[in-house]
């Protein structure tokens, strides 16, 4: 249905006309013209995504594993099979190895409760870097305050690098884990997660990834990574809310204690003692998002008829436009490395002009973009600002949609400080 | 909404030239505030006599509303009682909230920034100052006229 | 829409065929015959939901709170005029008082990890009652195994009520909590929660309510209840899956430490230290399901339209035909209190044929109950099975649907054991 | 799927009077087993002589199918040695879950499980029986022929 055999002019882009027909946001009379660029926020979903769950809800709704029934078996299969389908599409080995959560807060906070707290003691420590996004900051800061365990901060380089030379000389102090993005949402920067796990290996410690910016936006594999834990989320990646996902190493997840415990996650339950389902169910208490699931299946099947190597190219196309074009206004300052380092998306800030008012300067004009500490509070203690403002882009964005935010930020800049 | 409804000239003014900008060193009272969703921070020292604001400065880092509230704030207290204020504080919140249509030859300057009412998201940059300033009062006393530095 | 003046002739039922014309699935060519009886494991969706939903994404789609945009103004106003709507229907003082989450099991697991967790220990007890399901008992079993503190067992009679004399006794315990459901899965049983909450409240008890199928059934009032906490699952009230919520005290939520940490449910995060949001976002950490929350409101004005207590009315008229035409077959035992003190639900077992085999022989003729432990082995242990059959009704059901049932099982009785 | 082509009337007749039913007094391995979505349990009671089934019993309370099963297993072991029962194992699983057909001639009776492979939560029931008696046999030494009584 999506033409991914049309390459546009420039060879890099997408066909972003043809792909904005198929999300009903884009034709809805009230933002019919929005320039939509905060997708590191959340992405906007196709008609395919709606259709399938309306579709799961008019046809096949029941609860799941427990029904001896006809409907509840259709429902279980296909329950199991976006399973199989989303973990596939990141590289993991087993449908076991694949739980789903409510977001990817939620299955970092899984990792950190089911795995990490029964691990940890002072003496102990967690590394987490300092581009953390407070999902994957926040579970581990309160976890080292619980247990007496240690948090340190793995140091990004003034050009927005994790600094892998201060990584391996925090990893020489005993490391229960440590907690990496793939990829900054601040930053943009794509992290070398393979070289990350390796060092921890050696150390002996367990590599968290989240992986919430770097799934939707380049190809992502759970064995070439090699790490034991990576998080997601369904709505950043044309799926919808209320699903996530939590990949991990099979013996980790064995290991691990259940997390939220009730129906579903049992084998037997008696008057004071009670056995756990096996994996990945051990994991998933009460009544799955069944029609979620579903529905992030179906985003699953239109980024992979896109093509994610396409979408990385079309997404690696506009940011090198956005970063050219703010870079040459007088007074924007863009945070991270450069465009051929990075995910889709650009952080600046721009002399004068508080991100706050810009994005409601830019608003006014139909351009969103996110203004704000983007759950990245101790970074932007570390880049000595209190906020910074984002545009972030995906494969619906055009060239228009960049030029836009250029001319905008430069007609920001006349109104606030002339 | 346009732009031009909310960042009225008068706004733009009061953000490129605060009033009252600065510490007071003798001040009666410091209170500092932080609104996380933007990371703007206001700093406010107070002096009060005889229950009244004798003078006050602010600073801060923070977006244009957040700035030209902070600063029109500073011209509408002085001279103000605690108790006064205090009703003002709740009489703002009102008129940004768009709850309340408030007194144009009380509000001042202040009418300004009814604009906010139409952008939700930023009704909490233009209370900061006020919130701040509520807190500070609060801590110096309440309206008893007791002093107390912090 | 929901034609609510005009009653059947026997004067408590709802007008069935119309309700059903607003349900997709009893249009679908697949289950257009269904006979759905399996509706307090998951209930069917009314097309006005999925319309909600999907009109959601098309034209109100951003995440929420930080945005300072236009579109996710309006997604954030949707979130929040969800919450007060749902919140309203269950009678909660204040939107700060309504948390939502995945679904009921999370909403009881974070009321054990976020508020009893910390007060438990030695010395301390959690009283449960023996008809508890799954996700209101194993996560106290594992709290009392993790602090130390005793979990104890509130008697069910043998004609399915709670014993209060039990409660009483002991009461006399140093208790932090009582667990208890408004209504049982299994039994059908309305219990005293009022009472109980009463004489828990002499003890200085803190009172957990299991709303998952009461709130979907009668009338609830949280503050009439006067509990501390009540959870309840949108899936069994006609609302998307991947929603549920969390009612609770003011005092009792400011008083808990947050439970999920990451974006949205913090202040402010320093490197080591961080503050949390007001109510009741300190309970909802990542981005929430907003889709979920605005299908969950639709699902309300649906049954506020149809009116509560005429769906309570609706369902007992079908449990009274159930009950009657059940305890008529011989061999067949009912489990639980006669019609006028359950809800709308008859759990059974049949002499000679095994609950699986009656839900096989039963979805044979498009039937669907469920059959099994239904998440509540203990009971099962006290009721001395190891599984039952259960019929569940909804507004949607009609007496031809019960009139089916009851042929079945005499016809599975036929086949199993002639 | 008819109810017929799943109850078939040896199904059902293995249901009614199971075969070999009881528990064996003098067993080499006793093994119990429970299928938590139905509750049904099982209990295994098998004397081993010279690496072969000699005797074995089973009683419990299941479904027609867990049963019948059970029933259908107790007659198909006898005599065979431990590697050819895990072979037999592996076969019915693959049956049961209709991932193979199966050899008629081996199978007999059981013949009449195949159509719970339409059934897909009933398979486990169907299997229950089969995965007591694997367990039991690894407990009581796998192939090697050693014993062990539990
Ligand atoms: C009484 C009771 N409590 C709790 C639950 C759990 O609900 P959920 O699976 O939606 O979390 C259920 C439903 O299965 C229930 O019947
Ligand atoms: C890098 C990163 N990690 C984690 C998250 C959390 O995702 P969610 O809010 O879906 O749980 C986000 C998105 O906000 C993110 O950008």
């Amino acid at each position: 249905m999506i033409q991914t055999a049309t390459k546009d002019a420039s060879g890099r882009l997408l066909p972003v006309d043809t792909i904005r027909k198929a999300f009903p946001i884009f034709s809805s009379p009230e933002w019919r013209e929005l320039v939509y660029l905060d997708n590191a926020a959340t992405t906007q979903r196709p008609q395919r995504v709606l259709d399938a769950i309306a579709g799961y809800y008019a046809d096949s709704n029941a609860n799941v594993h427990r029904g001896a029934y006809a409907l509840s078996e259709k429902s279980t299969g296909l329950y199991e099979s976006a399973r199989e389908l989303v973990g596939r599409f990141v590289g993991a080995p087993s449908p076991r190895q694949v739980v789903f959560t409510k977001n990817a807060t939620e299955a970092l906070n899984l990792v950190a409760y089911a795995w990490a707290l029964p691990r940890l003691q002072p003496g102990l420590q967690i590394l987490v870097t300092q581009m953390e996004h407070h999902s994957n900051l926040v579970p581990w800061q309160v976890l080292a305050q619980r247990t007496g365990a240690t948090l340190a901060y793995v140091r990004v380089d003034d050009s927005g690098h994790l600094d892998l030379d201060d990584l391996r000389q925090k990893l020489r102090k005993p490391t229960l884990l440590v907690a990496v993005t793939q990829a900054s949402n601040v930053l943009g920067t794509l992290n070398p997660v393979a070289r990350v796990v390796e060092l921890a290996k050696e150390a002996g410690a367990a590599v968290v990834v989240d992986g919430a910016q770097s799934v939707p936006h380049v190809p992502v594999d759970f064995g070439e990574l090699g790490c034991d834990f990576l998080a997601f989320s369904g709505h950043k990646m044309l799926g919808p809310m209320g699903i996530g996902v939590l990949v991990a190493k099979e013996e980790r997840l064995e290991e691990a204690e259940p997390f939220l415990y009730g129906g579903d996650m049992i084998a037997t339950v008696d008057w004071h003692q009670s056995t756990w389902n096996e994996l990945p169910w051990k994991f998933e208490a009460g009544t799955p998002n069944v029609a979620g699931a579903v529905g992030l299946a179906e985003a699953v099947r239109f980024l992979q008829e896109v093509g994610l190597e396409r979408i990385a190219e079309h997404d690696r196309a506009l940011t090198e436009l956005a970063y050219d074009g703010l870079a040459q206004i007088d007074g924007v300052r863009i945070f991270g490395p450069p465009p051929d380092e990075r995910v889709g998306l650009v952080a600046f800030d721009v002399d004068g002009v508080h991100p706050h008012d810009l994005a409601t300067f830019l608003d006014a004009r139909g351009i969103a973009i996110r203004a704000g500490h983007h759950c990245a509070e101790p970074l932007m203690k570390r880049l000595g600002v209190v906020a910074t403002a984002r545009a972030s882009f995906y494969l619906y964005n055009s060239p228009d949609d960049v030029e836009a935010l250029i001319e905008g930020v430069k007609a920001a800049k006349e109104f606030f400080s002339p | 909404m346009s732009l031009e409804a909310l960042y009225q000239e008068i706004l733009l003014d009061h953000y490129r030239r605060p009033r009252n900008f600065g510490v007071l060193k003798d001040a009666d009272v410091h209170e500092h505030g932080v609104n996380p969703l933007c990371g703007d921070e206001i700093e406010i020292s107070l002096k009060v006599e005889n229950g009244r604001v004798a003078d006050v400065r602010f600073q801060g880092k923070g977006c244009s509303i957040s700035k030209a509230s902070a600063s029109m704030m500073t011209e509408a207290v002085r001279g103000k009682s605690l108790e006064e204020i205090r009703e003002f504080v709740d009489e703002m919140e009102k008129v940004l909230k768009g709850e309340k249509e408030g007194d144009p030859e009380q509000l001042g300057d202040l009418e300004a920034l009814k604009g906010v009412s139409k952008f939700p998201v930023r009704i909490k940059c233009a209370l900061l100052a006020w919130k701040v300033l509520e807190q500070g009062l609060e801590r110096a006393g309440g309206g008893t006229g007791e002093k107390e530095t912090t």
